[in-house]
């Protein structure tokens, strides 16, 4: 996998698709896309780098553990959706914070954000845990 | 206060490993008490005669007592046997560290004979029953170091348990004629005569009673139980629960007594079983066995009386089963001091003990002068009252008497054996030094054997009026006396008197062969050992040809067993296929754009390349392939959000096929063509009733469907223009909470799986 | 409250499991907070139980989206009862595993995975909808999967090859049912599906879509002819896990199977029906002997699962209060039983060092307590009375000879003394009869003083299912009552119907 | 339209229960894959084709858009899919390292010793 194409299209590849998955997530409200496809992208951009510089490489560029990140991203969903308990309303119940914003409209931001957030990671988190841990295994076996 | 009496007992028996050490010396004789005072309560009926506890009423089953009749005959009995037998095991296991549990097992099986006995409710009257099951296969199988002892008590739970099933399905099927579970409710129940199922549940309990009262041809079991221990034997042998499927027929006698077969069938039986048992008891010579054997005679005399049928056989049977009681658990407790103190069972060996044992002479001459039905004792009465009855027989009547006379006869010659020869004659050596034992074990056999002789010299007081109460139809009884004068059975008596004695003097002359053989001889036992075998092979054969690892075999299994139910019921809708397809091929094919053709042929094509591929590259390409032209699919019909997922994931399962599989060698055709023909053919089979199933359902689409509040209220409520994204995160984010979970195990897993790499440390972060 | 009560014995388990999986570097917070969020989600099972017993099936609405639209939960009699039974039993499978798998599997995601998979079948039992019934499905399924094969050998790993692939096979069929009805019926909520079926049918698709559930769930169920995964896989995990699976798996698919057609397909009983009771038949004979022809005390009893379920699809089958009760009954004792049967069986493994019996013996000697608990949960499962397994074999052949259904019925009887018979052969091998002479050493864990403590604990877990499975017997009563009482809300549905569409949909039935 | 696709659904449905029979591990993982494949066109066939727009809410109301629902549910049936078969790639992987097989006829050690 040491191709100089992949290494090159990866460094300018990477930042672009980490931005596309931002904007998938966010505006997967209104649009396609979607915390899924978002986490999935993201994801992506990793599994290239790993491809691309190595397991070690991708692994400094993600700082956190795979395997938090799929935890910490479930717990956010799982908690956003028990938010609306706190209030006193059915379990996952959408609560929504509305604000105008002059010159673009409403904004609103509500637990359904928050949960799609925790699929994003979880998605990310899965996608990385997955791709690291083949490769680590398939670099392991080389060795021995 | 019945059920107290049982709970009491149930009680005594959980907590006697934990009080026996601590109580001592005393134990044994306190335990009896217990026993003993339910006894005292039953005679004087300070204990009530009914009692009720609710337990299951909604199936019918309640705890329903009722101490009346033979019953209260049974109940006197077991307590009174129990408590014999309870303070002899004092003695029997008297240092032995098992005996705690010794006492728990005994008192568990006397607490479910008691149960047995007095229950009026049929379910109630099986829960004990298959309770007595369990605790006399514990009994049996006491000294279960010993391989035979296992053997016998599997044997022994596995033909009354068995037997059980088969009583259980015939109570349920009464239930379901008699519209009631009330033992006394039924038998007094109108029951239509040609009722179909009648003469089935009179089968399905023959055979429950006959396998625990040992009948032909289950008698097996009986004799090889002797391996338990003594005391066991003689509560279990002699006087309760072989006797508890005679008490079931005894009871449930008036309910089939419209069926033509059920009075032969019985006397078959009962005659046969009664003839078996004395050919074998007299061919024995230990002494146990010996005792077995003529237990399974009586038993099946009982039977035979059973099935004569007639108030007085039913009387006479009642009599018969007191008096047997007495004496043969007495036999059974001096066979067992004889053991215990002598070391030595076969009776060959045994001889001029009167000296050294002079109490247990006497009991067992006592006893013995019971059985062999010498004047003056309960077993005269009850042989003189089986013969009177037999001789007014209406049917078969003479051929019941030949059997009943030999089955005496054996019994003459048993008592014999068993209270003669070991105490008079030379005196043969023994391996312990014989002496007369303790008083707990002493004293239990001896008030039995005196009180037969008691019920023999005054039977009006003692025997009568507990059978007579026992005997359904109490209308007429005939009296018992000591002494009728010289008639009829009297010389019938004299001659199986005669008899016995040739008896005994052929065995005298000659050494008998071989017993194992004589055992083999009859057959039923082996037929036993060949059904279990049978049984094993088939079910290991049946495990084997299930479970045979083919992985790929399951799933044909699987999906063969799926589809050849589904393509019935979707045939059943396949008539106006035709038309569908008909309609479908003229306005869809025109409606159908040339893109859609091309996409719908490469995705033919790419599954076809799939299944083809000669390379694992080849093979996940072709697949990614397909991926993309449904995306594309998706693109066309308005899911631009399912397009984009199938895409990222088709990409990413690629990358995962190949980072998994590096390893591997190339594809190579493992299976033979006619394999891969088959699989074709069924694979094609499958698809087609796929296709179909497609077609229905299309055919049944909705017309409305909940997708419109969906449309309306997504932007209003859920403040989100993607519908689809609303559904996933809040119309139905339920679902997406799974679906997360979902990966993020499968992560998990796949980490934990990776983690442990052979030649790898365990714990090492990837 | 009922907000969230309903959904929390699946959400909280959930968020527990990812709270668990961000603290896999500390095994021990893992275990703790297992314990926790088993601890009250059952705590939470037991009000649903007792509110949905005395007032009523309760709804919540996620979301609070009405009715057909949302996702509803649904805690009615059934659901209460399966969840409180569930996690009981993995409340008792916790403390075996604390003792036991512990040391050997945490770190590598067991407490997550069990959470997860006893989350979902939580969510298969309350769930009132049927889409979500499949994504609960695919939960428990992936729990289990990674715990069949966690930390595994050869042995174990093909096991679960073998697992996994058969029950995705049910998730595709699952599937396909659920998008076919979708769009026949335009609705996925159980309740308006049932009623919609009621009013407009879908008229050439019953029951072929019937079918296509039949065979899903009976996958999911270990139903002949689909059950060659269960004796393929049960018994290589750890006995903790071999008693989870014992205790859940298969009883989902069973619920599931007894949700779906008595709510929705509850038409065209004379087809679906008789072919439950055909299965079911098969079933029984099928599993009573595999198990009567296996050596290993995991695998006997693996095996026998697969008749025991043809019990309950029998009762099923049988359609009537009676035998439904008898059906609800069953899976209760048998849930409670089978687990500490295979728990003795892990423990007298870990103590023999094999399961094989014909090279175990001399247990009744050295472990008198354990040889109790063996045998009176053995007679338990041979349904001898008065131990709870009679209850329920009562009241199925007691409902099959009502019905006539004389030879399925037969069958029953007869495969009890199989399950008699496969019991003792374990007593009689393994407890009563004496180390095979030959066998160097069979017992290192006689006398290792580790094997010893954590036998002593693991016996803990035992002894709780068997005060349970007493509780039973003695309260057999009162429980045959409530099953009743379940069954018969089972078949007249109304009372669901109302609680989840409000008087409309009460009206229609 | 339809028509074509149910013989689509037929053909996938057709080469995974083909695929998954086969003796090689892999070839039987890529039938697993089919066979999702196929589960979820059904779904989107049978709750009805249509050549509509997406289902976005701001195109106002007048236009026809595809039902929202099957979408919703093929998406979660996709990921779930992939979550299963990332899982069945690696125990496969696992399987066949261990085993030193890519035959599953090998996977016969678990079952041994019913003799």
């Amino acid at each position: 996998m040491n191709s100089v194409i992949l290494r090159t299209g990866t460094v300018y590849l990477r930042p672009l698709l980490l931005i596309f998955s931002v904007f998938l997530l966010l505006g997967g409200h209104n649009q396609p896309g979607g915390g899924f496809t978002g986490g999935l992208v993201a994801g992506l951009a990793f599994v290239l780098e790993a491809l691309a510089f190595g397991l070690d490489q991708a692994r400094r560029t993600l700082r956190v553990h795979p395997l938090t990140l799929v935890g910490c991203g479930l717990l956010l969903s799982a908690m956003s959706a028990f938010f609306s308990t706190l209030l006193g309303k059915p379990f996952m119940t959408g609560t929504w914070w509305v604000w105008h914003v002059p010159g673009w409209g409403e904004l609103a931001v509500g637990t359904p954000f928050f949960f799609d957030l925790g699929v994003y990671f979880d998605v990310l988190g899965v996608t990385c845990l997955i791709i690291f841990s083949l490769l680590n295994a398939g670099e392991a076996e080389g060795k021995t | 206060m019945l059920s107290l009496s049982v709970g009491i007992i149930f009680i005594t028996g959980l907590a006697a490993p934990y009080l026996l050490p601590r109580l001592g010396r005393a134990a044994p004789w306190l335990f009896s008490l217990i026993p003993l005072g339910i006894l005292a309560g039953l005679l004087t009926h300070i204990i009530g005669s009914v009692s009720t506890f609710p337990w299951v009423e909604s199936l019918g089953l309640t705890i329903l007592f009722r101490a009346e009749g033979l019953s209260y005959l049974f109940a006197v009995l077991i307590t009174g046997i129990g408590a014999v037998v309870t303070l002899y095991s004092g003695g029997y296991f008297h240092g032995d560290s098992r005996a705690g549990r010794w006492f728990c097992f005994l008192f568990l099986f006397m607490g479910s004979m008691l149960g047995l006995v007095l229950s009026d409710n049929v379910f109630s009257l099986f829960v004990f029953w298959e309770l007595t099951s369990i605790t006399s296969f514990l009994l049996i199988g006491f000294d279960h170091h010993r391989p035979e002892a296992r053997a016998a008590a599997l044997q022994s739970l596995l033909v009354t348990a068995g037997g059980g099933l088969s009583l259980l399905a015939g109570l349920v099927l009464l239930a379901l004629i008699t519209h009631t579970t009330d033992l006394g409710a039924m038998v007094a129940a109108e029951i239509p005569n040609d009722s179909p199922l009648l003469p089935w549940v009179a089968a399905l309990i023959l055979i429950g009673a006959a396998t625990k009262s040992a009948q032909i041809p289950f008698q097996f079991w009986l004799p090889n139980a002797m391996t338990a221990p003594t005391p066991a034997s003689a509560f279990l042998h002699s006087s309760t629960m072989v006797k508890a499927g005679v008490f079931l027929l005894f009871r449930l006698q008036p309910l089939f007594e419209s069926i033509s077969w059920w009075g032969p069938a019985l006397m078959l039986v009962g005659g046969l079983t009664a003839l078996t048992g004395a050919w074998m008891a007299v061919r024995q010579h230990v002494l146990k066995p010996l005792l077995a054997w003529s237990t399974v005679s009586s038993l099946g005399l009982m039977v035979m009386l059973i099935g004569a049928g007639t108030p007085e056989a039913l009387f006479a049977a009642a009599v018969f089963i007191l008096a047997h009681a007495l004496y043969k658990a007495a036999l059974f407790l001096v066979a067992g001091i004889l053991d215990h103190e002598t070391g030595e069972r076969d009776i060959r060996r045994l001889g001029g003990l009167r000296q050294d044992m002079p109490i247990t002479a006497i009991t067992a001459t006592l006893s013995g002068l019971s059985m062999a039905g010498i004047p003056l004792t309960a077993g005269f009465v009850a042989k003189e009252s089986m013969y009177e009855t037999l001789l007014h027989a209406p049917a078969y009547g003479w051929m019941l008497l030949v059997c009943a006379v030999l089955a005496g006869a054996s019994f003459a010659a048993v008592a014999w054996s068993v209270s003669v020869k070991p105490f008079h004659g030379s005196r043969l050596p023994t391996d312990r030094h014989a002496h007369d034992p303790g008083s707990t074990m002493f004293f239990g056999p001896l008030m039995l054997s005196g009180l037969g002789i008691a019920a023999g010299t005054v039977p009006s007081l003692l025997l009568e009026p507990h059978a007579a109460a026992s005997a359904p139809t109490a209308h007429h009884v005939p009296h018992l006396a000591a002494w009728h004068g010289f008639n009829l059975p009297l010389l019938l008596s004299a001659i199986t008197l005669a008899l016995g004695g040739v008896v005994i003097w052929l065995r005298h002359r000659k050494a008998a062969g071989d017993t194992s053989s004589a055992l083999n001889k009859l057959g039923t036992e082996r037929l036993y050992y060949r059904a279990m075998d049978l049984l094993d092979r088939f079910s290991t054969r049946t495990a084997n040809t299930v479970q045979h690892g083919l992985l790929r075999i399951y799933l044909f299994s699987v999906l063969l067993g799926a589809m050849a139910i589904l393509w019935p019921l979707v045939y059943r809708h396949a008539a106006p296929l035709d038309n569908l397809i008909t309609s479908w091929a003229a306005s869809g094919a025109a409606e159908t754009r040339w893109h859609e053709w091309a996409l719908l042929l490469t995705m033919i094509m790419a599954i076809g390349a799939t299944v083809h591929a000669r390379t694992r590259l080849g093979a996940v390409t072709a697949l990614g392939v397909v991926g993309y032209v449904i995306a594309v699919i998706f693109v066309l019909y308005g899911a631009p959000d399912l397009a984009m997922t199938q895409f990222v994931i088709e990409t990413l399962t690629v990358i995962l096929i190949a980072l998994s599989f590096s390893h591997l060698p190339p594809f190579r055709d493992l299976s033979p063509l006619w394999v891969r023909a088959r699989d074709l053919l069924f694979a094609v089979t499958g698809g087609v009733v796929m296709t179909v199933l497609t077609l229905v359902a299309l055919n049944a689409r909705k017309h409305e469907s909940v997708a419109a509040y969906y449309m309306e209220n997504s932007y209003n409520l859920a403040h989100g223009k993607n519908v689809v994204n609303v559904i996933l995160v809040d119309f139905r984010g339920i679902d997406t909470l799974g679906e997360i979970t979902v990966l993020a195990i499968a992560a998990l897993g796949a980490f934990a799986l990776l983690r442990t790499l052979p030649g790898r440390k365990r714990g090492e972060t990837p | 409250m009922m907000h969230l009560l309903p959904v929390y014995p699946v959400a909280g388990l959930i968020l527990w499991a990812a709270v668990s999986i961000t603290l896999h570097r500390y095994p021990l917070a893992q275990m703790a907070v297992t314990a926790l969020a088993l601890l009250s989600a059952w705590a939470v099972s037991l009000i649903l139980l007792y509110t949905a017993t005395f007032s009523g099936p309760i709804v919540l609405l996620v979301g609070n989206w009405p009715a057909p639209f949302g996702i509803t939960f649904v805690a009615d009699r059934l659901s209460g009862l399966m969840t409180v039974t569930a996690l009981t039993v993995s409340l008792c499978v916790w403390l075996y595993a604390a003792f036991s798998t512990a040391r050997e599997a945490t770190g590598q995601g067991f407490y997550p995975a069990m959470l997860a998979m006893i989350g979902g079948v939580c969510g298969a039992f309350l769930t009132g909808d049927l889409f979500n019934l499949y994504v609960w499905f695919e939960v428990l399924l992936m729990g289990s999967f990674v715990l069949i094969a966690l930390g595994g050998g050869r042995k174990q790993l093909e096991g679960a090859l073998k697992y996994v692939s058969v029950n995705l096979v049910s998730s595709a069929l699952f599937l396909a049912g659920a998008g076919i009805l979708y769009g026949a019926l335009g609705t996925l909520n159980m309740a308006d599906l049932a009623v919609k079926m009621h009013l407009q049918g879908m008229p050439m698709l019953s029951s072929a879509v019937a079918a296509l559930f039949l065979c899903a769930f009976g996958i999911k169920a270990a139903l002949f002819p689909f059950f060659f995964w269960l004796p393929a896989a049960y018994h290589t995990p750890p006995a903790a896990v071999n008693a989870l699976f014992g205790a859940l798996m298969t009883k989902v698919g069973v619920v599931a199977m007894i949700r779906v057609f008595t709510l929705i397909f509850n038409h065209e009983t004379e087809v679906t029906h008789t072919l439950l009771l055909i299965l079911a038949g098969v079933t029984i004979a099928v599993g009573a002997l595999g198990a009567y022809g296996q050596w290993e005390i995991r695998r006997i009893f693996s095996f026998s699962i697969i008749g025991q379920i043809g019990y309950i699809i029998m009762g099923l089958a049988l359609n009537t209060p009676l035998a439904l009760a008898g059906a609800l009954f069953f899976m209760i004792h048998n849930m409670i039983v089978k687990t500490a049967l295979l728990l003795t069986g892990g423990i007298a493994g870990k103590l023999m060092g094999t399961e094989d019996i014909r090279r175990c013996g001399g247990l009744y000697v050295g472990r008198p307590l354990l040889a109790y608990a063996y045998l009176l949960c053995a007679l338990s499962l041979a349904g001898v009375p008065p131990l709870s397994g009679f209850f329920g074999k009562l009241a199925l052949i007691r409902a099959g000879f009502d019905a006539g259904a004389w030879a399925v019925t037969a069958v029953a009887v007869a495969a009890s003394f199989l399950s008699l018979g496969y019991g003792m052969k374990v007593w009689m091998y393994a407890f009563w009869g004496p180390l095979p002479a030959g066998i160097p050493d069979t017992a290192p864990g006689m006398r290792s003083p580790s094997v010893e403590s954590s036998a002593r604990g693991m016996i803990w877990a035992v002894a709780a299912l068997i005060g349970l499975m007493l509780l039973l017997s003695v309260g057999a009563g009162p429980l045959m009552r409530f099953c009743l009482a379940t069954a018969e809300g089972l078949l007249d549905p109304r009372e669901y119907l109302q609680a989840v569409l409000g008087q409309g949909g009460g009206a229609l039935k | 339209m339809e028509f074509g696709f149910a013989i689509a659904i037929g053909g996938l449905y057709a080469a995974g229960f083909y695929m998954m029979l086969r003796r090689n591990i892999v070839k039987f993982i890529l039938g697993l894959s089919l066979l999702g494949h196929g589960a979820n066109l059904l779904i989107f066939t049978a709750a009805g084709l249509t050549r509509a727009n997406a289902p976005l809410t701001a195109g106002g109301s007048g236009t026809v858009m595809a039902d929202p629902v099957p979408q919703a549910l093929i998406l979660t049936a996709i990921v779930i899919g992939f979550g299963v078969t990332a899982y069945m790639l690696v125990l496969g992987g696992r399987v066949s390292q261990l085993s030193q097989a890519d035959d599953v006829d090998a996977l016969r050690e678990s079952e041994r010793g019913a003799e």
